[in-house]
């Protein structure tokens, strides 16, 4: 062929640390240890509660459009894991929940967020994390500025920033990719390859086998990892971590997982997604892979899982009422936090406002 | 509503017959899909506008019917879904491109405002640039972020676009098929809040509404309300509630498109009543409504008795769900706009 | 110029001794070294802005000054450079990145209008942004296609932003540092034609100027001219021409800042005489005249003796440098304007 | 490693078919015959007495900004010259004046344009080009569209769209790449690597040692070519432009090349380009190349060369007093091709310009 850069024909294999039947790899010693992985099963199960909690407060009106995690706990949760919330910054696209809280993040921000008070977008000081992202993508230059700020400072800071297949294909991505790639960025883009942008697929999004494909184009690497594997998603991400804290610049990881519910509240899968694709994903489960492994080794039995589904189902319930009970959002809110130095022409409306109202 | 007597008369077909009750979205697919028919050209191509028919279902059918080569779901890429666009113009055809919402459009800011406004004109009337963009924009239903915003003001500053923003399901399908039959690039703006709740009669034929000509939707005599799009129904439950309420009868102006802006419709219905408010969702700051307050000023100076009120949101970015009836203008801010003007 | 004294007034350096004649180039070059020498924190990013010292020198030496750490050449995408800019504000930085013209803006607009001006609301105050875009914008030199757009309505219809246009030297240096200073993120808009046109005395100290305190530049009693960045000199040659030709008296008012806007400044210029003409490059549909004729009628409704006259550029694309000077508001087109408001 | 897809170390071997001295690399057929190649010297030498005259006339004040080819001539006129100007369209960035003549653009146009006379943007009927692009990267999406209707009409055509290594940071690159892929759309994207950026130099653009590597990201090949080989550009943009034909979809050809002068009129290049740098280039000329190629054949000699370049001159001649006797633009030129169908605003304010300037 006429070509030095050819195309792959077949996506590659994914990095997989733990088999779907939750056995480890041949040769691999597993990332984490035991507590390790116990406590990155807790996140990715309070998610899946906070899931199930959230959409049925949705259906009764009493929560806010949001998109689940389902299916892609060990993506978001393997690679969070990797990071030293101390110094370290997750930069969420929108369906990061537990590497938010992971970072510090009440999960009654997340809700009253989700609730449609602008007070739940207050993030705490101290905190490392951006705001929630909507403008698909427009999270991936900030992350890289971010990440340049931690180096020209030295504070040995990384930043992962997360962001979906659909999300790869704006402008922006590789408008950050390469230039983190220019100022070696101590910043891993973390590429949550769900199957699906809403309606569209995978296959409709590129005809790149890989995503992660792109990476030497901004010279750097790029690794696939299976993103229902909260070990091997966590060994990739914490080399990555580790690259990037040595001065060695960004690394793209893609990780191949399913979203496993509609793409937010306000969507009706079963108008694209086939029957036969979710069943080929269930046995994939992320959550009871790990649950498998770790009761492979004696660390996870009925009376376990009791126990801990008892304390995340009274954390989400704690969260939700101090939610609820946080005072209902008000006028004035509308001013606050939009200039430090507002213009007197806004405090003029200010005033008009509030009075009209009292 | 008052003024289908007079959109009928605006429009290309004078002798429809068969009415439907539709609601905004539906007449919005019935015109593309009228669209579709009648010129192979037309094809529909943006972010899951295909096999979902789109995420409010604007396009809903349309693939099924016209095919995946007509109806195109494209990589999420706003940019390039108007700059493909382009291109699909140059080579012959009439894109219909949706942009999911408005607030994504920034995404595509320099390929609306630089090229496809301007490349007639750059190319000195060699490329043509038949391209409707279709985009729902606006609050009211508790969208996430960004969702919600009000940005005619800015492609309205792009000259060589037109900017149409109907307010009813009968303007929506006509003003739609004038818009793919244009050949000037027009932004075609959706209300997201009435796709739904606004509804009416929409002939099942094929006419459009002339764009550029504004519609007098409730005839008064004390004060006129200017608006378009989903503010207008505001107008017209706020004329109802100033006639009931305080005896104040108000001319209701629907604009329809901001561009072109039909000046003589806009000065002969504030010089009727000699006072004027221009309601808008849009922040106050340079928003549409700055136009419309100082070509009224200017065009209708000597019959203006007090000065043109504006309501709007305020110049603040659009909040979260929970306090955004609080934000975006609601019929009470239209009936105290009202009052105020009365007493100045 | 007339309201030097005023300035000065306005200033943060009350006793400012020596002065330097420098072009507005200089004398941005001379806030921004001002700045970096001040505060390690300060960082210039943008295209050509370290090696080469800007397309128009205005970063010239700072590079090898302040080391490429501090001034950095960026690949070529103002959407990465805003977007990075956010990112080193958010780690403690104080970002100056440079859009090399106006016109290219538009790839960045969506980091800029609903990034950057909504990050500290987003995040409820934890993020500030004290990021200064600074641009340079406007035509009158025969640039290239979109290099002499004025865009200015566009960003001050994003909240959240600053939009500061300074008309002269002195204003630019000490605007420049107080936009750096200001908390809030300023877009700060540099009159491409007067970088080398316009100079004039200024202190070599460091000292800002207020934002959002206009400046009255000529006092006269007929007719009030309202303008901001090199429109104003316009305005300042019209009124040279209106005393000796006409016999009319103009007031000239220098706006300085769009956002924020000094009303009361513009309703007492506007009070003084009963007429006003507004003043600026771009196109006049939803241009930032609009917004300021409807402000005056609306708080000045019942001194004005004539409707607000806007002289602007047409509602077309920027055209070619051959007929740049007849797309472009002339003095000619201000005089022209200013006698028709008095006839009427 | 860890990583499926590594950074290359090294820039690959550019695609060379005619050495600096003129002659063919081993084992080559030569991908043009001797007419053709005459043809191509003839373009590019066009351009270059263009240049020469447009610099002299720009330092007189008679001629605008503009941007010289010299140097570039091969990248632009080896892949130009593959394309059927019938069905095949050019989509330029603003240095690529002999592709856009080659098309069919009357040079007087082109001259027109950059004597800042609105009719100089006319494009002729029948010729198949895009306006000149000065918003970078702009004109690959519009690029991608075009061959995608081209493809959806069945009429056999190609678009080469041009553009620079600085543009090809731009996220519009990347956007009309991805979708490109996508839709097998009939394009080749043509990089013109010349080193710089205005002041950037091409390592401080991005980290990959070759741009043409991220194409694979996008599910196509990508070539690199030596850009002051016209054989070798031309050989490779007739296999992509074929393999495009044939419905196979895109291709990314980055031709290594290097601009010779200034940016444009407006630069100094001093400040930035070392003169060692232009001195290890100059005897890689791309017009001495094919001259020494066409002597070695007995197609070149001083008598040939006399002639030609008294041809190109009086072209040149002949069009600057074309463009000089075209009217002086006007105050209504400002209204014309805006609409098709103007609002009555514009009306009035053409009426109100007109009667202004009277
Ligand atoms: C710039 C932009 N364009 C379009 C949208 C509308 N939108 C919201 S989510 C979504 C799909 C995102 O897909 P992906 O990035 O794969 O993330 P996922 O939802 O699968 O996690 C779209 C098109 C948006 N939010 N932002
Ligand atoms: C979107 C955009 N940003 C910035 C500029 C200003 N600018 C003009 S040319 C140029 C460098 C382009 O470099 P490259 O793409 O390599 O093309 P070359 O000039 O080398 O042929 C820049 C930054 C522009 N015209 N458009
Ligand atoms: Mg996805
Ligand atoms: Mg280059």
């Amino acid at each position: 062929m006429f070509a030095q850069f050819m195309p792959d024909r077949d996506p590659v294999t994914p990095v997989q640390h733990l088999a779907p039947d939750g056995t480890l790899t041949d040769g691999v010693v597993a990332s984490m240890s035991d507590e390790e992985a116990l406590d990155a099963l807790r996140w990715m199960m309070l998610t899946r509660i906070f899931d199930t909690k959230a959409m049925s407060l949705q259906r009764q009106g009493r929560f806010g459009t949001f998109s689940q995690v389902t299916g892609q706990e060990a993506t978001i949760v393997g690679s969070a894991s990797a990071l030293d919330p101390a110094i370290d910054w997750v930069v969420p696209q929108y369906r990061e929940l537990p590497a938010l809280l992971r970072q510090g993040l009440p999960l009654e921000q997340f809700m009253l967020y989700f609730m449609g008070n602008p007070a739940g977008g207050q993030i705490p000081e101290g905190v490392n994390v951006l705001p929630i992202q909507i403008s698909l993508a427009a999270q991936i230059p900030q992350a890289v500025g971010l990440a340049w700020g931690l180096q020209l400072q030295q504070t040995g800071g990384v930043v992962v920033v997360y962001f979906g297949d659909g999300a790869s294909s704006e402008g922006d991505f590789h408008e950050a990719c390469n230039l983190a790639g220019v100022l070696k960025a101590p910043v891993v883009f973390m590429l949550s390859n769900n199957g699906w942008a809403i309606s569209t697929p995978r296959h409709k999004q590129s005809r790149a086998k890989n995503l992660a494909a792109r990476a030497p184009g901004y010279g750097f690497p790029g690794v696939v990892v299976d993103g229902n594997d909260v070990l091997g998603v966590h060994s990739v991400t914490s080399a990555a971590v580790a690259r990037a804290r040595a001065g060695d610049g960004p690394t793209l990881i893609e990780a191949i997982t399913y979203r496993m519910g509609p793409h937010n509240t306000a969507d009706d899968p079963t108008r694209y997604v086939s029957e036969g694709d979710l069943a080929a994903w269930r046995p994939l489960d992320p959550i009871e892979r790990v649950q498998r492994y770790l009761a492979a080794r004696g660390r996870w039995d009925d009376t376990i899982r009791a126990r801990i589904e008892g304390e995340l189902a009274r954390e989400v319930d704690r969260a939700l009422a101090v939610a609820r009970a946080a005072p209902a959002p008000n006028a004035a809110q509308i001013f606050e936090h939009v200039y430090v130095d507002p213009p007197a022409t806004l405090c003029r409306q200010r005033g008009a406002r509030l009075e009209s109202l009292a | 509503m008052s003024g289908a007597a007079e959109t009928v008369a605006t429009s290309s077909a004078a002798a429809t017959t068969m009415t439907m009750t539709m609601t905004m979205i539906e007449a919005i697919r019935d015109a593309l899909t009228l669209a579709m028919e009648r010129d192979e050209r037309v094809i529909v191509l943006g972010e899951d506008v295909g096999v979902l028919g789109g995420v409010f279902r604007a396009t809903d059918g349309l693939q099924q019917r016209f095919g995946d080569k007509r109806v195109v779901d494209t990589p999420l890429a706003e940019g390039a879904i108007i700059g493909a666009a382009i291109g699909l113009a140059v080579s012959g055809l009439i894109p219909v491109p949706e942009l999911q919402f408005l607030g994504f459009g920034h995404q595509a800011f320099h390929q609306i405002g630089q090229q496809v406004a301007r490349f007639r004109f750059r190319s000195q009337g060699r490329h043509g640039m038949p391209i409707t963009i279709r985009s729902p924009f606006g609050g009211g239903v508790r969208t996430p972020e960004l969702h919600s915003d009000a940005f005619e003001a800015l492609y309205a500053h792009c000259p060589g676009l037109k900017v149409v923003m109907p307010a009813n399901a009968y303007d929506a399908k006509g003003l739609l098929l004038a818009a793919i039959r244009d050949p000037d690039p027009v932004l075609f703006l959706e209300p997201l809040r009435g796709y739904r709740l606004i509804s009416g009669e929409v002939p099942t034929d094929d006419y459009t509404v002339a764009l550029g000509l504004s519609n007098v939707v409730r005839v008064g005599d004390d004060v006129t309300l200017i608006a378009y799009s989903a503010a207008v129904q505001l107008c017209i439950k706020a004329a109802d509630v100033l006639a009931e309420h305080h005896g104040v009868s108000a001319h209701v102006l629907d604009l329809r498109s901001i561009v072109p802006l039909d000046v003589d419709g806009l000065v002969a219905a504030v010089e009727r009543t000699g006072r004027a408010v221009v309601v808008h969702e849009a922040p106050r700051t340079a928003g549409f409504g700055a136009e419309l307050v100082a070509t009224i000023q200017r065009e209708a100076f000597y019959s203006l008795q007090a000065p043109v009120e504006r309501v709007t949101a305020p110049d603040t970015p659009y909040p979260l769900g929970g306090i955004e009836d609080l934000y975006v203008p609601q019929v009470d801010d239209v009936v105290r706009g009202v009052l105020a003007t009365l007493e100045r």
